[in-house]
């Protein structure tokens, strides 16, 4: 929580065009994560997180129009033109992709595609490059190395591809990593051993992350602050135990309440699609606190020095 | 991967005598008395006066009066053993004529489609990225309008500007690479729709696969990530179209061939077709049908030896 | 009411295809009058398999499987569109389940029409209504694909299709895996409410332990295609007797 | 597993190596190996030098058939008359009147027995001697090899009865058997052109040039002057036919100088080629003619109906717009040049009321106004069908389909393949059939009539006349040429009153010559062309 | 509304398909109302204007019978589309057919299946074409079946790889779970998932068979000498390129126009079928 914070982004939103209309996906995100700091974005899919990640390292299709201001220890990364962000992408800031099975590429080797990053970034020698990426899986947890490293992605399993795009990403000591969804589709003994060793692999280099989330256990093990988002806002913003133990915002409740081992209680209705939103605070159809003050006006999420742990809710 | 080469051998071979069958069967129902188009293209002229007694004697020479299988039989029984027969108007063996014929169709076909590959793959890849640029637009058009010339137009309006009027190259002809160039340049325009169209869709199917973007996120360039990642995925189907290129080149082209005197098969196997000498046909059909096979058998290798999918199969871990 | 006898499911693969792995390897159980049957393990261990032998969708290589005594195998068209009505199944991920090109108007209709529920075009509409209000499904969702809807309605409307025939059994092949928490929250008490009402048995194949225990009375766990332990909710979580169990409970207990 | 892998991606790369290298090595091959077996099949000598004499030119021709075969008994034609290899025992002028060539002459003892005495001192081109036994080998040879000469000649079989004598017994008595040893087929050829097993090696003659090479693959003959040729050796050292079967192609290659003589150049261009001033075009009859051939089983059963149909005929237009003056309107089966030609004969005549009168007279009738005449309700409706191998056919084929619609007859027009006319005819589906039929395959005026009169030949038609059998036997039995020419011209005259065959245009040939090419000498028998050896090619 | 329409039609990706259908309108106008306008005897000669140049009164010029090239063209459209289209159709029912089955049987079936389209691809369509004329007799329904007779294998083929890619997928057995039939999942989940990638292809050939009808005239199958059908026309006119090339230059760029314009159509109906190439909002 000290000195200058390694992102920050200034009222940032994002619009897609589609067809002759335009989708806000999201609108106004205000947050500041410091180095050696994991922040955790808890959101339902649809809630836009995913966008924000790629906004950090401008991997939107062409159709995205990116609002606001972004920093990166301090200087302004929106205003760079291509040219200039190119160097900043894979050395600086990395990306740990979401969906593993299509993300890595079918015809070459694995450990080839982690030898790339080092070989870009740090120093290109092949030798020393695999070196580097057999540490990796071994910090990662991989069997059977090094003959693993010849392997191709259709012989890994979910997992093991997942560890492998989390090796891709921190290859060339990244400051910022974004890692989207590390867990998803994975079986329980797998996504133990995941959160396991990307807290381990966050702990020893001591890398700035981005952890984006819908599952509550991964942002309990991994996260030092936890932002949750809901139709492409940031609802409650707070440290990890505040904001698990003492919800506000009612969206958070109702996540925390629907684990398996709190008895299953469903937040009731669906998450809004991004096409037809609704008016004032965009959780009031679904929150059992609505009241009309909810449904005309909007409430606003103001993050200051003193106060931590805030909701963008009237009753909070 | 060897049982895949083996079973795509076998299925070859029943293609080939699938293939010589049913010319056999069909050859015989065209137009005509057997005996006598075969009088015509060998002792007489096609318009001079027939005599039954000559159609009697080519009938018993070439024993045409056995039934049709019977005399695919026997000629199927000669091929294995290697002996393709004697054509009934060259009278010279079959196997001869054909050996040297290739040479000629291969090195016209496979400049001709190398040029072809070598100018519509690199557009096809810069219109997958660019789509619905303006190069977009116009390679669509050109496609279609190369797809619809009638060759023989573009012959002889080459003959015409390049030999005729400026003196460069020789109509006919054997020897020099001059020679070479006006027939490959006819070719090769029939061959580029295909393979232009091919590598556009396949690149642009691989331009929106997730793994683009990780390259993306590593930091490489546009150009980067499509030389070291798109490209290599690209070439799976655009070989397999190659293969069927290629596998149609033995077929040669009769209108080329004609009009440039250019000694290919596909000449030789249409006026064998014409004058019914059924055993150059059977040989023509057999050497196009074993180039076809050949040049799949290629592709498959080609396609096993990039994907590995393919070579090792299910994963074990 | 579904029985399986020794079932076993191998694939041939490797270069010379001299490779056999066995997916399901010697499984047999049984599954009686509105039961809560789970189906546990890692992913891979041949689950999945299980629950599509059961669907027909794949044919086991050695073994049989029996619904009311007929084995499957051998039953007549008329007896197999029976078996269809009345053993149904929830897949994984819920918008690749649906054709691309079909709105859902049509996919909606389609039970309907396979087993002509409805005398009349007005009839089908009403039940067709009546199940879109059970289930809180907009009329809207009338015209849209398959691609523009969310998981979670996606499923919804993959469950309102089989509650229409009203089956005897309902297979949920990890149905939930690729939902978010709260919508998977959603759709587990949707279907619980929905078996409860009609006392439909439930072959509910999960990895999530927590899910299961919410579920289902009995489990079977499985490693490796082979069911190494069977009991009630209470005996494999309290007293788990197989070492794997064991490994596989206290993993998730932390 | 490592290894596994490594080896499988290796047996991939591995095989492909083997497999594309085997193809090209075959190609390569072949070309190399290709190229001894064209070699060992041009002649075994070295070609001797090119005689420095001022006549080392050589001179291009761009043959219209492609060249699939030299055997000299086969293909005749090209061995004899274009490359002029070979020579036959009678030769003929101008006039189609018997000359002697290698014999110097002969008689018939009796109807079946005939003895060619034989020009002394002549050689074959590897040397070997033309004596009486080589000559009657030759014949034997022939005939062996090509039965149609059996048919055509009647021969039994030829010996030696002398140091240069040589005597012929033919089967059934054939009154023209020196007018068929005129035949290329015919032509005498040395022992050495076959191998010991039977098989082609080159064709050796005693003409003015000889065979230096034959490319099977591409079709190119390539032959060299023959310096110790019996008589006046001829002008050019070397000449090259090559086969360039599409007309254009032809045409394009003399106008860029490819190739220095072609013939049957596509019809419109041929004034364009000759206003070129590197090209020079000349026209000439030949000794072929456009036929129509009657269907008289059917409409054309009434005489009276078929003069209509000639003199409908505009054959001006058609010589003039058509063929482009490629042909002449035909007046005759023959042409004036041949000896026993009936010059009175005028077929010709275009006199469009004079048809319309006949064909009322024949009960041809537009009752209903239209324009197609009928009879007892059936329209005057036939298809005329015609191949595409002769180019002048179809067009001939649309212009008598309108000029026959002035006469009141609709006409649809099929052009087949030459295949599949036969069976065509047979079916009966048709009502003229336009031919292009060569009048002197022998230089005999009785040949051409028996293959198309006699009523053997005319009955499939619908037509038996014994006027002409009567003729027929009568001109076959006449050893006399003069009572020959009498009985062939009588037959000429009824043919003419009775036309079931009506004649169209002659079967013109245009020459293409680029201008270095001069002192051409026209020969009216020869099938397409011939030239005199005594050409020129100036630089 | 009207930006809905806008849009709609001349969006960047929608503007090949407008030009498409606005060449289609073109030539459909000219096929069926052009006869009526220049209805001159497309087969009478008439040798006083031989070979004349393009000009205010004959627009293409007229032909080696004097006939004028324009009314000839007209009047040879329905022909020779009429026979193309056909050639098409027919070829497409029959590969969708076989390629139907192949992909949906799989096994034996499958194999069998293939090696025939695959004797068929290597089988030179001339002897076919020869065999047609030699048993039935010349004629455009002939000629329509011997060039049909060859190009179904192309369709086959293609039909086979895109109903595999269909089988494999998602939907497949989720359909088969839910009890439909054999019938009804190919015509329900199979053709409409593959009809698009079929039109594309099947359009684009347009052009090829009308040439190849040119090539088995020449044979004698299929239209005859005087009839004004556009393949025999190109071929008819080859001879006269030199002097007058408008003759063979005239229906060639009649045909290439027709097969330009199906071709954008059949890609403006892939595109509008296949909702892939929809842009998507990555909203997640």
């Amino acid at each position: 929580m000290s000195g200058e914070p390694v992102i920050k982004t200034e009222d940032l939103s994002v619009e897609f065009q589609v067809g002759n209309g335009s989708v806000k996906a999201l609108h106004d995100i205000n947050v500041s994560i410091y180095d050696g700091e994991v922040l955790c974005l808890l959101g339902e899919s649809g809630s836009g997180k995913s966008v924000f990640g790629n906004s950090i390292l401008r991997l939107h299709p062409d159709n995205a129009l990116v609002k606001g201001k972004i920093f990166f220890n301090g200087q302004e990364i929106t205003a760079l033109s291509d040219k200039e962000f190119l160097p900043l992408r894979g050395a600086q800031l990395a990306w740990v992709p979401q969906s593993a099975a299509s993300s890595l590429n079918p015809l070459k080797s694995i450990g080839k595609q982690v030898d790339e990053v080092y070989r870009l970034h740090v120093e290109n020698d092949k030798k020393k490059a695999r070196e580097n990426t057999i540490d990796l899986f071994r910090l990662l947890g991989l069997p059977r190395l090094p003959e693993l490293a010849d392997d191709y992605p259709h012989e890994l399993s979910g997992g093991m591809k997942q560890r492998v795009l989390v090796a891709m990403g921190t290859s060339a000591f990244p400051k910022f990593i974004v890692v989207d969804e590390p867990t998803k589709g994975l079986d329980a003994v797998r996504k133990r051993e995941v959160i396991k060793r990307i807290g381990h692999m966050q702990k020893t280099h001591k890398s700035t992350m981005l952890l984006i989330t819908h599952d509550v256990a991964v942002a309990e093990s991994l996260a030092n602050d936890i932002g949750v988002m809901y139709a492409g806002e940031i609802v409650e913003y707070g440290s990890k135990d505040e904001v698990l133990n003492s919800p506000k915002h009612p969206y958070t409740r109702g996540l925390i309440n629907a684990l398996p081992q709190n008895g299953f209680h469903a937040i009731k209705g669906f998450s809004p699609s991004a096409s037809d939103m609704p008016t004032g605070c965009k959780f009031n159809p679904r929150c059992p606190e609505c009241t009309q003050e909810c449904i005309d006006g909007h409430p606003k999420l103001i993050i200051s020095e003193s106060e931590k742990h805030v909701a963008r809710c009237y009753h909070a | 991967m060897a049982q895949f080469i083996i079973k795509r051998i076998i299925y070859g071979i029943i293609v080939i005598i699938g293939v010589s069958f049913l010319s056999f069967i069909v050859l015989s129902l065209a137009p005509g008395d057997d005996a006598v188009t075969i009088l015509t293209h060998t002792f007489i002229g096609f318009d001079d006066q027939i005599y039954q007694q000559d159609v009697n004697t080519v009938t018993n020479l070439y024993s045409l009066d056995r039934p049709l299988v019977m005399q695919y039989g026997s000629w199927l029984g000669n091929a294995i053993k290697g002996d393709w027969g004697v054509s009934y108007v060259h009278n010279l063996p079959v196997w001869q004529m054909i050996l040297g014929k290739i040479p000629y169709t291969l090195t016209l076909g496979i400049t001709a489609f190398g040029i072809a590959f070598v100018i519509s793959v690199p557009i096809g890849l810069y219109v997958a990225t660019h789509r619905n640029g303006v190069v977009d637009h116009v390679s669509r058009i050109i496609t279609i309008f190369f797809g619809s010339i009638p060759s023989f137009w573009l012959a002889l309006v080459l003959i015409l500007i390049f030999s005729v009027k400026l003196h460069w190259l020789p109509i006919t002809g054997m020897g020099s690479v001059r020679h070479v160039i006006l027939p490959c340049v006819t070719l090769m325009v029939g061959m580029i729709p295909s393979t232009l169209r091919i590598t556009r869709s396949s690149m642009s199917e691989v331009m929106g696969q997730d793994y683009m973007v990780t390259a993306k996120s590593k930091g490489l360039t546009e150009r980067q990530s499509v030389y070291r990642h798109a490209l290599v995925n690209t070439l799976p189907p655009v070989i397999t179209m190659a293969g069927l290129e290629v596998g149609h080149i033995l077929g040669g082209s009769v209108i080329v061939e004609t009009i440039f005197v250019w000694p290919g098969i596909g000449k030789l196997l249409y006026d064998s077709i014409i004058s019914k000498d059924y055993p150059m046909m059977q040989g023509c059909i057999v050497t196009i049908a074993i180039g076809y096979i050949v040049s799949m058998l290629v592709v498959d290798i080609v396609t096993a030896a990039i994907d590995p999918r393919i070579r090792l199969g299910g994963g074990r871990n | 009411m579904l029985e399986f006898k020794n079932v076993t499911k191998q694939y041939r693969s490797g270069m010379f295809g001299t490779h056999l792995t066995k997916a399901v390897d010697d499984v047999s159980f049984c599954v009686g009058e509105n039961e809560r049957l789970g189906l546990l393990g890692e992913s891979g261990c041949g689950k999945s398999t299980i629950a599509q032998l059961a669907m027909k969708l794949l044919k086991p290589s050695k073994g049989s499987i029996e619904y009311n005594g007929k084995n499957i195998k051998h039953m007549s068209r008329s007896e197999m569109k029976n078996y269809r009505k009345n053993v149904q199944i929830i897949f994984q991920n819920p918008q690749q389940v649906f054709n691309p090109r079909m709105k859902f108007r049509e996919t909606i209709s389609e039970p309907v029409r396979i087993y002509n529920l409805a005398s009349s075009p007005e009839e089908e509409k009403k039940i067709i209504s009546e199940h879109m209000e059970m289930f809180g499904l907009p009329e809207e969702l009338f015209d849209r694909y398959p691609q523009e809807i969310s998981g979670g309605q996606a499923q919804r409307i993959a469950i309102m299709r089989i509650l229409m025939l009203k089956p005897e059994i309902i297979i949920a092949d990890e149905p939930t895996t690729m939902l978010d928490v709260s919508v998977q929250a959603q759709i587990l008490e949707l279907l619980k409410e929905v078996m409860d009402k009609n006392n439909i048995t439930l072959i509910f194949v999960s990895h999530d332990l927590d899910v299961v225990r919410a579920m289902c009375k009995r489990i079977m766990v499985i490693k490796d295609g082979q069911v190494v332990e069977q009991g009630s909710v209470d005996d494999i979580f309290d007293r788990p007797e197989n070492e794997y169990t064991r490994m596989l409970v206290d993993s998730l207990k932390e | 597993m490592r290894l596994n892998k490594k080896i499988s991606k290796g047996i991939a790369i591995a095989s492909l190596v083997t497999i594309s290298g085997g193809f090209l090595a075959a190609c390569g091959g072949t070309t190399g190996e290709n190229k001894d077996t064209t070699a060992s099949q041009g002649n075994q000598t070295t070609t001797t030098a090119a005689s420095a004499s001022a006549g080392d030119k050589t001179l291009r021709i761009g043959e219209l058939w492609a060249i699939d075969n030299i055997d000299p008994v086969s293909d005749g034609t090209l061995i004899k008359e274009k490359a002029c290899v070979t020579e036959v025992l009678c030769e003929v002028n101008d006039k189609f009147e018997l000359q002697p060539s290698l014999a110097t002459k002969w008689e018939n003892k009796d109807e079946n027995t005939w003895v060619f005495t034989l020009k002394e001192g002549v050689k074959f081109h590897d040397g070997t001697d033309m004596d009486a036994e080589a000559v009657a080998w030759s014949i034997n040879n022939a005939l062996e090899k090509n039965p149609t000469l059996v048919t055509s000649t009647k021969i039994a079989k030829a010996e030696a009865t002398g140091a240069n004598e040589v005597t012929i017994t033919t089967e059934t008595p054939n009154a023209e058997l020196p007018e068929f040893m005129h035949l290329a087929n015919m032509s005498i050829i040395g022992k050495g052109t076959y191998d010991s097993s039977g098989n082609l090696v080159k064709p050796i003659g005693t003409g003015p040039f000889k065979v230096e090479e034959f490319n099977s693959s591409t079709g190119v003959l390539t032959i060299v002057r023959n310096d110790d040729y019996h008589s006046t050796p001829a002008s050019l050292a070397k000449v090259t036919i090559s086969g360039m079967t599409d007309s254009n192609t032809r045409a394009m290659a003399l106008e860029a100088g490819e190739i220095d003589f072609t013939c049957d150049l596509p019809f419109n261009e041929l004034t364009r080629l000759d206003e070129l001033d590197n090209v020079r075009v000349e026209k000439y009859d030949t000794a072929r003619i456009y036929t129509c051939q009657f269907n008289c089983k059917g409409l054309f059963g009434d005489k009276k109906v078929r003069q209509a149909t000639s003199l409908a005929m505009d054959r001006q237009t058609i010589s003039d717009k058509v063929l482009n003056g490629a042909g002449t309107p035909a007046k005759n089966i023959f042409t004036e040049n041949m000896a026993w030609c009936d010059t009175s004969i005028d077929g010709s005549k275009f006199d469009l009321e004079q048809a319309k009168k006949l064909m009322e007279e024949a009960g041809w009738v537009d009752s209903n106004g239209d324009g197609i005449r009928e009879k007892d309700g059936q329209d005057f409706e036939f298809t005329a069908i015609t191949y595409t191998e002769r180019p002048g056919l179809p067009l001939i084929a649309e212009a008598l389909q309108s000029q026959l619609k002035e006469l009141g007859m609709k006409v649809n027009v099929s052009t087949m393949d030459n295949a599949a006319i036969e069976e065509r005819k047979e079916k009966g589906e048709w009502g003229i059939y336009l031919a292009g039929m060569a009048t002197a395959m022998a230089p005999s005026s009785i040949y051409y009539l028996n293959n198309n009169y006699s009523s053997e030949k005319t009955e499939p038609i619908g037509y038996v006349n014994e006027e002409f059998d009567k003729l027929l036997a009568e001109g076959q039995k006449a050893f006399d040429t003069e009572t020959r020419y009498e009985v062939s011209k009588k037959i000429q005259k009824l043919a003419m009153e009775e036309l079931p065959i009506a004649y169209i245009c002659n079967y013109g040939v245009a020459y293409g010559f680029s201008e270095k090419v001069q002192n051409f000498k026209f020969n009216p028998t020869a099938h397409d062309y011939m030239w005199n050896t005594d050409i020129t090619i100036t630089d | 509304m009207k930006k809905g329409i806008k849009s709609r039609f001349f969006s960047r990706r929608r503007s090949l398909f407008t030009i498409g259908i606005i060449c289609s309108v073109i030539i459909a106008f000219f096929t069926i109302i052009g006869p009526f306008i220049w209805n001159a005897d497309p087969t009478a000669t008439d040798y006083a204007n031989q070979c004349l140049p393009p000009s205010g009164e004959h627009w293409f010029g007229t032909d080696n019978n004097g006939r004028d090239v324009f009314t000839r063209v007209i009047s040879g459209a329905h022909l020779s589309i009429g026979v193309a289209l056909a050639v098409v159709g027919i070829g497409a029912a029959i590969g969708i057919t076989v390629g139907i089955v192949a992909g949906f049987a799989g096994g034996a079936v499958d194999t069998i299946l293939m090696r025939i389209v695959e004797i068929m691809l290597s089988f030179p369509g001339i002897i076919f074409a020869l065999a047609v004329l030699g048993t039935l007799g010349n004629g455009t329904e002939h000629q329509i079946i011997a060039l049909a007779a060859v190009r179904w294998a192309h369709y086959a083929r293609l039909v086979r790889i895109e109903t595999i890619s269909v089988m494999n997928s998602e939907y497949l057995p989720a359909s088969r779970a839910i009890g439909n039939s054999k019938l009804r999942i190919v015509f329900r989940y199979i053709l409409p998932n593959i009809i698009g990638r079929v039109i594309v292809i099947a359009t684009l050939s347009i052009g090829p068979v009308i040439l190849a009808g040119a090539s088995l005239s020449y044979l004698g199958l299929g239209a005859q000498i005087p009839s004004p059908e556009w393949g025999l026309m190109i071929n008819g006119g080859k001879e006269y390129i030199r002097q007058a090339p408008w003759i063979t230059v005239a229906p060639g760029i009649a045909a290439v126009f027709t097969a330009f314009s199906f071709n954008l159509l059949g890609e403006g109906i892939g595109d509008l079928i296949d909702p892939r190439l929809k842009e998507k909002a990555e909203v997640d």
